[in-house]
Order: structure tokens, then C-alpha cells, then sequence
């Protein structure tokens, strides 16, 4: 697989003094999905301006397919690259959806017939054909996210990168974000980078995880990451429910290697582990020892 | 309002209105592309266009009747030589959206704002000069409230000047004009002062600190 | 509470003036608006008058509606009207105790008022007809120039924004108890209120630049209008400056 | 126990038409927690606004220790409900923070000590001491979520309302502030109203839960309207991923009639059942449909 991003040795200070990012190196590989997870004020939404170049910094290096960003002009970065933003008033700056959807393409100095022609698709693949002639001020916060996403999608970038997609949603809205963030990456091979305090969609959306607290604090897949709790602990980030409840299991004589989770996947892992042979859950000397343990390990006060 | 509606201005004002508001508009952004992308200053001048639009909708009870906010001199230490491109977009507005103002008098009213705007920027540089800087936060809130009630006052007096021009029998009409200004001169004096205060703490660079 | 200007809330309404073209219908509209506000005779102004209603009445726009929005600007017209034909010196036709009413001031007051109305009334006809993004956009067509159109375009669109953000401060301001009053206590905390706003609209302005730049914003205004300008709209926009030229004519012939 | 709020027959139009609440009834009793739920667009935030006098209907009543709402001014409504908004930013509005605590004190027309007093109180329950001084707009989104808190705690309030508590919150934050609420009622006795849809953060926070939306759908223990999975279903609303886990498991044989909502609840239900007997997890043949009927049910999307 080829390398979509390369950031290496970022560091980024803002103008008031705050480090907000240092020595920050990080890899995204093409057609993959990469979560940055990290607490508020980790510098998430800063290193995400700098992989479409909107901030550029003096030390370390951003490159996209392999050429620095520092030698791209901005149009060159943004036909690669396609970053959502996390408010999506923002991003919705023009008076009518179609006009929203249609500024990127135009600015690409795509003919009218095109541009046209990829609105449409970007408004259908968010399902939200029909609205173009609404105003954003008339939309839901659920709606206002989707055609955000859309007004990128519209511009057809290789990577998407999204700050915080699923926040502030109710869960209907935030299932169907997440089921189009994947579709895109499967069906069409978009490369998706996503940052996020939303633990339970990182099991959903990662390939791989990068945790960061203005460094890179840890790097692997979503199940290797929270199985280091004390680097969770450190960087303030939860895990998943299902996860802790296999813990407890496992105390209670659950026998189980890799824990789930989500809840996918935990009836896979019961369905396999049962299919092996019967489980029997009892309780040992140590069960409520362990328990206790598990439990103060996930209380975050204190 | 310092606004002067449709319908009672003459030809020659309107048009010398119209003239001058065009010549200001030009400088201000030919200044400011000199000063660097243009790109940078449209949508940013937008969003703060649209928080003044917001702004002068609060209204303030004086006697029996309410008075819109008008706030022309913190336009002005804001945006700078740009608080006339937004002061003639604002009242566009509020021309076209609620029938504030009017359409033909938009040069005359831009005038009318905009100039004290200008100076209220002025004031606010010079006096940034000028004074020692001792307690960052009452300098502020003084030299905020000075700027703001002149430019206030300032606009007034250009209002009344435009009314001058229709000739001696509009005295008592002006006189009543000045009159029913000067409680709203304060009001606005005492709000410039207490914003500009708030803003030399919390965001400086919005008054160039 | 502050209300959202939604002058186009009728803009999906169909009469022949929705129909027009815009930008024939800003260029008519508007050179009957100069037109109107400069004729010097009381009676052609209230021909005016006539015709900026009749103008209302064919846009289908409610009526309610519209008084609604001129409730305001109505007291203010209406108030310089009482001081002039108090104070405009002249023949003295009546008397209310000290103060007295002259034949000057009343025409001359009234001149002002109905050409002050029929420029008022004639904003009903020309933007709500249409929604505002279009007005915009005409503007666009008819070559105003380009940092305007889209400083008016963005600045628009947060309104809407600002306007609920404003909304929400003043409510939790309310609900600890705030009472707007015409003091200093007051005065200045509606001045930290407001700070507090321009400061959160300059952190949102740097947003949306950065929103821009993503998608290769540089400055030029570049959007697709489709207008589709027709022989009728030619006819309709003629007749109506037509109108507005007559005007004119019959104040200084003195036809009228 | 006397009745703190009762809300009779309201119903809220808003000036453009949109019905956001329909005959609303509910009751909430002196020191209790109640939680309302409801998806986005229900009429939380709406409903929240009339209980302390911000929004008055001309439908229906809204009383508070048996005084009706109309008949009250807006002072002495707020010695009685304090209302904490969803976004912090909203609230926060002074250069200090110590200015921002006293607006709501000085606003009721305490005396200068007895502000002072209650800015240093409210500001050591939220553990904010020695932040006086600081800007409110510069603070962390934790601190400023709890400095929104502590400018209503410093109006001592009865009853205490709260919008949203813990949404946008990284889960350390998120964790402190549901404990200072559970603290606030059981030390200080304050009566409780939440409106949310973190529906993990419910079975910390309620007594009693209503679902709104538009109108109240549901009202009872928070058990109870987690065993209603078509009330969830319709009404766009989460279940506790604790108790998805444990249907599950019910279906592989788990003994179990109350569902647990939270881990801890899982632990102790773990614990008795296995003390009663061993478990043996198996599968029937029907359990796969189980399984699957349990999915799809929580699938929000299609
Ligand atoms: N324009 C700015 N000027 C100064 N400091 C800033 C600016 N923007 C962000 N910061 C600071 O930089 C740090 C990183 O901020 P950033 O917004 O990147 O974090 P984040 O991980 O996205 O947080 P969140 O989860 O809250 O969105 C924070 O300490 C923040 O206060
Ligand atoms: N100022 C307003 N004007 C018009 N409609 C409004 C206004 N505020 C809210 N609404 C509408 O009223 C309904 C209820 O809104 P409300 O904010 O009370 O919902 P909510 O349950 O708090 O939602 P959320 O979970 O998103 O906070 C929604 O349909 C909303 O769009
Ligand atoms: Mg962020
Ligand atoms: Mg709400």
C-alpha cells in the first residue's frame, strides 16, 4: 500500500504561545481508516488543518502522496485532500445548499455542467436530494452535518479527514454518518482520517488509532489501544462499554483472549468461544479482587 | 435611528451621498488589498458585518419610547478604514431586509456613519498613542466611551447637517432630531466604554492590542 | 426576542412579479424608487403612492404581513410628519392651543410621507418577491462589484447564526435574573454581553476563512446563476420605468 | 414528599409555527433526580426554558412549590429554579469569572458580603477555587461547563435544571460533573431535573425518567423504559450498551429478569446470580435468531 500522508516532526505554536502540537509523526496509508483519538485540547483540530495546509508550519513536514505540502499550492492540496469541519456553520457559509455543494467544484474551475452534475451525486449519497434550493439556517444540526460532509464530498477528494463527525448527534443521525463514512471508504476508496472523542465509534471507524496529547502518544489497532489502560487513563480517553464488561467476565471465569468491542462483535466471540465448548461462569477467591480492580481502573475521579 | 428615510432628501445630497460613498468604498478596499489578500478580509469582515447587524437590533427603552443601538464608533475601532464597506453592506440590509433607512437615501446614511466611524477609529489610535499606557483595562474603557459618544454625536451632527440642506424651515424639525439624540449619545458612550473594556481583556487584537 | 428579517418569507408565492426576472425587476423597481422620492408635487406622489400598492397587491404578498414589518419605520415617518407641519413656518391654517398647523407644513409634510411610504411599500414588490440569495445573485448579474455581492452573500447567511447565538446569551442572561433598564449597571453589562458576542463572531470569522481556504476560496466571487430573461420581462421592466419617467413629466408639464 | 415542579396540559408554539411542545404533564417531587429524555428536536430545551419562567405559554401551567409560574416574577421564579444552559459560552459572558459567578447574586439584590460568600462557596463545590480571577473564555470545556454550573449554584437555587450536562465532555470531565450533581442533591438536598440523550449517563442521574418528544411518550424508572425497546425505537433513543450485552447473553442461556444498566449494576447482578448458582452459557437452536432479533432491533438506521 502506498502512503496517502506523512507527517513528520510536526510542531505547531500559536501565535498567543500554546504548544499545541510537538514532534508529531504520524502515517496514513491509502484506502485506510485512522482514527486520532485524544482528550479536549490535544491538538486534534490543529494538526487537522495542517494536512490540507491551511496551517503550515516552519518545523516538520506534511506530505500528501509524496509531495510536501509546503511545495503545493492550496488547489493542488484540496483536490487530494477534503477536510469537514466540526461545526458545521462553519462550513456552510453560502445561502443555499446548492450554492454550498457548488463553491468547491467551481473553485476546482470545474465547467458548470460538471459541477452540476457532482452536486447531485454528493447530495444523494448523503440522502439529502431535494435540498438545494434550502437554506442552511432552515436545517436540523443532524442535516446541517450531513451537507457539510456533502460539500466536500462534492469536490471528490482521495482523503477525507473529519473533526468530530458524530458529536452532538442523537443516535439515528450518528448511525447514518458512520454507516457513510464507511461506505465511502469501501465503496469508493476513499482514504479517512477522523478525530474524535467518541470511543464508541472508534471500534467502527479505525483501521488503526493514533492516540494524541500534542505528541503522538501511542499508534496501533482500536483493540491494542484499549487494551493499555493506563495509557487511556494518562490521556483522559474511555473504552468501550462491551470491552469493560468482557473484563468483568473474564474474572468471572469468561475464558476470552482478544476482548470485543463492540456488541458485533461480542456475539461473534460468544458464538465462537460457545461453539468450542460450554462456558461456565462461577466465582473464584480472587473474582472480586479482580473486579475492584477493573473498576477503579475505569473510574476517572479521584 | 440617524438613519434619514426615502423620500426627503433632495437630488444633489442624494447623489453627492451616493459619490462620496462610492470613492470611500473603493479606498477602503484598494487599502487593504495593498495591505495584503483581500481573500483573507471578505469573509472575515462578513461574520463581523453580521455581528453589528445583530448587535444594533438590541433595543433600549429611553422615556416612552426604544431606541435601536447605532454603535458606528465600534465599527470603527474594530474594523478600521474597512468599517465603511461594512457600515454600507449593514445598512443595505437593513434597508432591504426590514425597511430601515431607505434605498436611495443608502449613500447619504453611509456618509452619515461611516465618516464618525472613521473618526471614532482615529480617536481610538491617537489616544492609544497618546495616554501612557497605565491600566490597560480603564484606559481601554475611557478612551472606548470617548470614541464611541463622539462618533455617535458626530453622526447626529452630519444627519442634521444633510436635514440643513433642505433649507431654514426645517430648524425645529433638526432641533427635535438633537434632542431626542443626546440620552442615546450616552447610552452608547457608556456601552463603547464597557465593550471596549471587556475586549482589551479578553480578545485585545479585536482593538488592534 | 429578536426576530429573524425574513422579508422573502413569501418568496414561493406565484404572481406575475415573482415571475419577473430579477434583475429586470431590481432595475425597474429601483428607477421607480428614485423616481418617486424626487417628484416634487403632492399629487403625483400620491399617484405613486397608488401605484406602489397596486404593485403590493399584485405580488400577493399579505397584507398583515407587511404592516407587521412596518410598524417601526411607520411611527418614525409618521413622527417627522407631525414636527413639520407644526414647525414649518408659514400660513397658519388651524390652532391647537400654542401650537399651529401652516398650509406649507402640511403639504410639504405630506409630500415627504407619501413619497416616504411609496418607497417603503415598493421594497414588498422587488425582494419579496424573490428569495434574498437571488436578489444577491441578480445584484451579481447587474456587475455590482464583486466584494460587495459577497460580503453581502456571507454576511447575510450569519445573521442567522449570530442572531441565535445573541438569542441564547441573552436568555441564560435573563434567567439569572437580568432586567434590561436604562442604568449604568445595565448599560455595561449589555456592553459585556455584546463583547462577548463580537469576540465569538471573530473566533467563527477565523473558522470560516479556514472553511474557505479548504475549499480553494481566493477571493473572486464564482458562482452559478441561471436567469432566464424573456421578452415579457423586458415589456414588464419598460412599462415600469415608463411609469417612473411619466412621473416626471407630469409634475413639470403640470398635467396633473 | 411535596411536589416541587408540576407542569400541567403545556403546550409551546414557536413564532414560525413550529409546534415544539403538545400537553405536556409532569410532576417532580422535592429532592428527587428526574431525567428527561428525547431526541434531538423534542422539546427538551423548549420545556426546560418553562420551568423557570423564560418562555410563557398561554397553554396550559407550569407551578413550582405550588405557585403557578404566570403569577410570579421572574425574580423570585429564579431563587427557586436555576437553569444551567447547554453551551457554556452561552452563560459566561464576564472578563472574570468571579464577575460571571456574582451576576445572578447581584441581580437578586444580595448585599456585597453575602455575594462574596456565595461566589467562594460555589466555586470550592465545583473544585474552581482560585480561579476568581481568571477569564472565563479562556478556560478548558470542562472548566468552563462546571463555571457554568457554579453561576447558578451561586444563586442557591432549590431546584437546579440542567440542559445537556454532559455532552461534548472528554470522559474525565464528564465523570466529575455527574458527581458533583448526585452530590448537589444528596448533601444539599436540591431537586433535580436533567434533559439529555447520553442515555449511559441516566442510570447515574434519574430517579425517574420521562421521554419526550413533542409530547411526553413514557414516564417511570429508568429500568422500566430501557425494557421498552419499541418506546426506544420510535423515539430515536439509546439503551445503555450494558444492557444490549446482557439480552445477549440471555439469549446464550443467562439467567436474568432485570437487565443491569450500568457495570456496576452488571457486577452486582453477576455476583448474585452466580453466588444462587453456576452459569452455564450454551446455544440452543433459536439462538441465533435471538441474536439476530436483538440487532436489529438496536439498529438505527433502514
Ligand atoms: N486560535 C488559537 N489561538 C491560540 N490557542 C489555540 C487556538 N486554537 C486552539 N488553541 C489551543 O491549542 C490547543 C489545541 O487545540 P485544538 O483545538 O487543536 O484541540 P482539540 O484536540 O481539537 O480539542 P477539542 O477536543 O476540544 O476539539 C488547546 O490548548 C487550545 O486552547
Ligand atoms: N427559536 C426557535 N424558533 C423556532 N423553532 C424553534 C426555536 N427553537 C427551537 N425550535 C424548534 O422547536 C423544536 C424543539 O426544539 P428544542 O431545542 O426544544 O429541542 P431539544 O429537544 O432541546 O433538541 P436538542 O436535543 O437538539 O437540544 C425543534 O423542532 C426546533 O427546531
Ligand atoms: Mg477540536
Ligand atoms: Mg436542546
Amino acid at each position: 500500500m502506498s502512503v496517502a500522508i506523512s507527517v513528520q516532526n510536526l510542531g505547531y505554536v500559536y501565535s498567543d504561545g500554546t504548544v499545541a502540537l510537538e514532534d508529531v509523526n504520524m502515517e496514513v496509508y491509502e484506502g485506510e481508516r485512522v482514527v486520532i483519538a485524544g482528550p479536549n485540547g490535544a491538538g486534534k483540530t490543529t494538526l487537522l488543518l495542517h494536512l490540507n495546509g491551511i496551517l503550515r508550519s516552519t518545523e516538520g513536514e506534511v506530505e500528501v502522496f509524496g509531495r510536501s505540502l509546503k511545495r503545493l499550492r492550496r488547489e493542488e492540496i484540496i483536490r487530494d485532500v477534503g477536510l469537514v469541519f466540526q461545526d458545521p456553520d462553519d462550513q456552510l457559509f453560502m445561502p443555499t445548499l446548492f450554492d454550498d455543494l457548488a463553491f468547491g467544484p467551481v473553485n476546482l474551475g470545474l465547467k458548470e455542467e460538471e459541477v452540476r452534475k457532482r452536486v447531485k451525486e454528493a447530495l444523494s449519497i448523503l440522502g439529502l436530494s431535494g435540498y438545494e434550493n434550502r437554506c442552511p439556517h432552515h436545517l436540523s444540526y443532524g442535516e446541517k452535518k450531513k451537507a457539510s460532509l456533502a460539500a466536500i464530498i462534492s469536490m471528490e477528494p482521495k482523503i477525507l479527514v473529519l473533526d468530530e463527525p458524530t458529536a452532538n448527534l442523537d443516535p439515528r443521525s450518528r448511525a447514518e454518518l458512520i454507516e457513510i463514512i464507511k461506505e465511502l471508504n469501501e465503496r469508493e476508496g476513499i482514504t479517512i482520517v477522523v478525530a474524535t472523542h467518541d470511543i464508541n465509534a472508534v471500534p467502527e471507524l479505525a483501521d488503526r488509532v493514533y492516540v494524541l496529547n500534542r505528541r503522538i502518544i501511542a499508534e496501533g489497532t482500536p483493540g491494542e489501544i484499549f487494551n493499555d489502560a493506563a495509557l487511556l487513563r494518562d490521556n483522559n480517553l474511555e473504552v468501550p462499554e462491551v470491552y469493560k464488561l468482557f473484563e468483568v467476565l473474564r474474572c468471572f471465569g469468561y475464558p476470552c483472549e482478544e476482548l470485543p468491542l463492540s456488541i458485533d462483535d461480542a456475539v461473534a466471540e460468544l458464538t465462537r468461544t460457545i461453539n468450542e465448548r460450554h462456558i461456565h461462569l462461577h466465582i473464584h477467591e480472587h473474582t472480586h479482587e479482580d473486579v475492584n480492580r477493573i473498576r477503579s481502573k475505569y473510574e476517572h475521579h479521584g | 435611528m440617524v438613519h434619514i428615510s426615502d423620500g426627503i432628501l433632495s437630488l444633489p445630497v442624494l447623489a453627492a451621498g451616493w459619490a462620496i460613498t462610492a470613492v470611500l468604498i473603493a479606498v477602503a478596499l484598494w487599502w487593504s488589498k495593498r495591505k495584503g489578500s483581500i481573500a483573507e478580509e471578505i469573509p472575515k469582515l462578513s461574520v463581523m458585518t453580521a455581528a453589528f447587524f445583530v448587535a444594533s437590533l438590541v433595543h433600549i427603552a429611553v422615556g416612552p419610547t426604544s431606541v435601536h443601538l447605532i454603535l458606528c464608533g465600534l465599527v470603527g475601532i474594530m474594523l478600521g478604514i474597512l468599517a465603511y464597506p461594512a457600515i454600507f453592506i449593514g445598512l443595505l440590509l437593513q434597508a432591504f431586509l426590514f425597511g430601515h433607512g431607505g434605498v436611495t437615501v443608502l449613500g447619504v446614511n453611509t456618509v452619515d456613519m461611516g465618516i464618525p466611524a472613521l473618526v471614532a477609529y482615529g480617536i481610538f489610535k491617537a489616544g492609544n498613542k497618546l495616554t501612557p499606557s497605565k491600566s490597560m483595562t480603564s484606559k481601554a474603557s475611557i478612551l472606548g466611551a470617548l470614541a464611541g459618544g463622539i462618533a455617535v454625536a458626530l453622526a447626529v451632527s452630519l444627519t442634521a447637517g444633510m436635514l440643513y440642506t433642505l433649507g431654514e424651515e426645517y430648524a425645529w424639525a433638526i432641533k427635535a432630531l438633537i434632542l431626542y439624540h443626546i440620552p442615546i449619545i450616552v447610552i452608547e458612550a457608556i456601552i463603547a466604554g464597557s465593550v471596549v473594556a471587556f475586549l482589551a481583556r479578553v480578545k485585545p487584537e479585536l482593538i488592534g492590542g | 426576542m429578536i426576530e429573524y428579517p425574513e422579508i422573502d418569507r413569501y418568496a414561493s408565492l406565484d404572481s406575475p412579479l415573482h415571475r419577473f426576472d430579477p434583475r429586470a425587476k431590481l432595475i425597474a423597481f429601483l428607477s421607480l424608487i428614485f423616481s418617486i422620492v424626487l417628484v416634487p408635487d403632492l399629487k403625483v406622489a400620491f399617484i405613486g403612492l397608488l401605484f406602489a400598492v397596486f404593485m403590493l397587491i399584485l405580488s400577493r404578498i399579505p397584507l398583515t404581513f407587511v404592516f407587521h414589518y412596518l410598524e417601526w419605520v411607520a411611527i418614525f415617518i409618521l413622527s417627522f410628519f407631525v414636527i413639520l407641519i407644526f414647525t414649518f413656518p408659514g400660513e397658519e391654517i388651524a390652532r391647537f392651543y400654542l401650537l399651529s398647523i401652516t398650509a406649507e407644513g402640511l403639504y410639504t409634510g405630506s409630500l415627504i410621507t407619501v413619497r416616504a411610504f411609496s418607497a417603503l411599500i415598493l421594497i414588498f414588490p422587488m425582494i419579496g418577491t424573490m428569495r434574498f440569495d437571488t436578489t444577491i445573485k441578480a445584484l451579481y448579474r447587474l456587475r455590482v462589484p464583486g466584494s460587495l455581492v459577497q460580503m453581502l452573500m456571507f454576511t447575510y447567511r450569519y445573521i442567522f447564526v449570530l442572531m441565535d447565538e445573541f438569542q441564547s446569551i441573552w436568555t441564560a442572561m435573563e434567567s439569572r435574573g437580568f432586567q434590561l433598564r436604562s442604568n449604568f449597571y445595565a448599560l455595561s453589562t449589555i456592553g459585556k454581553a455584546l463583547g462577548m458576542l463580537f469576540v465569538r463572531s471573530y473566533e467563527r470569522a477565523e473558522r470560516v476563512y479556514q472553511a474557505m481556504c479548504s475549499r480553494g476560496y481566493t477571493g473572486n466571487p464564482r458562482t452559478l446563476v441561471e436567469f432566464d430573461i424573456r421578452m415579457k420581462d423586458y415589456l414588464l421592466a419598460v412599462s415600469i420605468m415608463g411609469f417612473a419617467v411619466s412621473l416626471h413629466i407630469a409634475s413639470f408639464t403640470g398635467v396633473i
